[in-house]
């Protein structure tokens, strides 16, 4: 399951999706906007996504884990638009016989993720937007 | 032969525009698409070193020659999660 | 947030009670009962906890991760008596600001957990039951 | 004086009971009191080496000196989670 939206997420419909008899563990990701990033004030988020190319990474990822560790099922949702702060933008969830490797994938999945997934998160902070991993991006508020 | 080019987050900003189409000689690779997007941009912006590029949604190299018709997205570093 | 409860766990409480506006990572674990074991089919599970120490140490346990990694909150449930297939043991939520101290920190505790707190588990297998760790208890079902 | 002492899981079952009382003299040790139960256990029952006790709750070693009154819980391997 590989959702991309602007609508908000809903953490259990990913849960429930991975659940298998055969599984023994099951973790739950949420990625959240936090109120403060590098010292200052943040006001909200918001994340812009290319599609088609960001869900066939998604599934590449999906497949690299799957590839590497003793899991079982896979679900990803990440959220486009405007994100307040205690929302989500970002759900994994991931289910295993065991759960070394269901933390292992998890991590490593949003490791990934933040590298290859082309989706970008702009800041807009006290005074200012910015977007994330590109400084000279940086202005004030018009 | 004619170039789709995507562009996105703060380099959409900079450049003033998302999409962009360049005409190129045969052979023409990703290298000189994003020349010639540079060119004829609406403003003038530099493509920052940690740009990478996309055609028909894999990664490329610069190197790489495109075909007419491609789509080739301008990724500045990517931020999600 | 600690509960221990022969009914059904929802994770939904334990997630809800670490969130906070500071936090921008949230991990949702769930314990499993898998329908099998060692290579063999498992019925259900039967959980006995020793109260109120199985408290206490959950406790130290959640004070034990709060010491040793920059995470914020933390909410622990383990369900008593018999689990079936599908149902849960065990959640643990925790929030932090960044994901890597709360995976790593989610992992600690549960390692320790099945060290430390006075917790036991029998499983109820095709054919017989033993209580996990301790094989010189395994017996035919009567 | 007189110790209460729970057993759990696999050794609750060899014992055929979850709570003993045991009277031992002053200055007895765990390892004094975990003997005085097994003689007088309705069962025959043998502790584990991998066996663990918490007096009052928290861990102890089997040297340890116990008081009158002293709740001594036998734990076997724990299995949570």
């Amino acid at each position: 399951m590989i959702i991309i939206t602007d609508q908000p997420l809903v953490p259990n419909t990913l849960t429930n999706a991975v659940r298998d008899d055969t599984d023994g563990a099951v973790i739950t990701f949420e990625g959240v906007t936090r109120n403060h990033n590098d010292g200052r004030g943040v006001e909200y988020l918001e994340y812009e996504a290319y599609r088609p190319m960001a869900d066939e990474k998604l599934q590449e990822l999906i497949d690299e884990i799957k590839d590497r560790w003793e899991i079982d099922k896979v679900a990803v949702a990440h959220r486009t638009g405007r994100v307040d702060i205690g929302e989500l933008s970002l759900v994994i969830a991931v289910s295993a016989a065991h759960r070394r490797p269901a933390f292992e994938a998890t991590l490593h999945f949003i490791d990934r993720l933040k590298e290859v997934v082309p989706i970008w998160k702009k800041e807009y902070f006290e005074g200012g937007e910015v977007w994330i991993g590109d400084p000279g991006s940086e202005q004030a508020t018009a | 032969m004619k170039i789709a080019i995507k562009l996105f987050a703060g380099l959409r900003d900079r450049a003033g525009t998302g999409d962009l189409s360049v005409e190129l000689d045969d052979g023409a690779t990703v290298a000189d698409a994003i020349d010639e997007a540079q060119r004829i941009g609406p403003r003038q912006w530099t493509a920052p070193t940690s740009l990478m590029a996309a055609v028909n949604n894999e990664y490329v190299e610069f190197s790489g020659v495109l075909s007419d018709g491609d789509e080739l997205a301008l990724i500045p570093p990517v931020s999600g999660g």
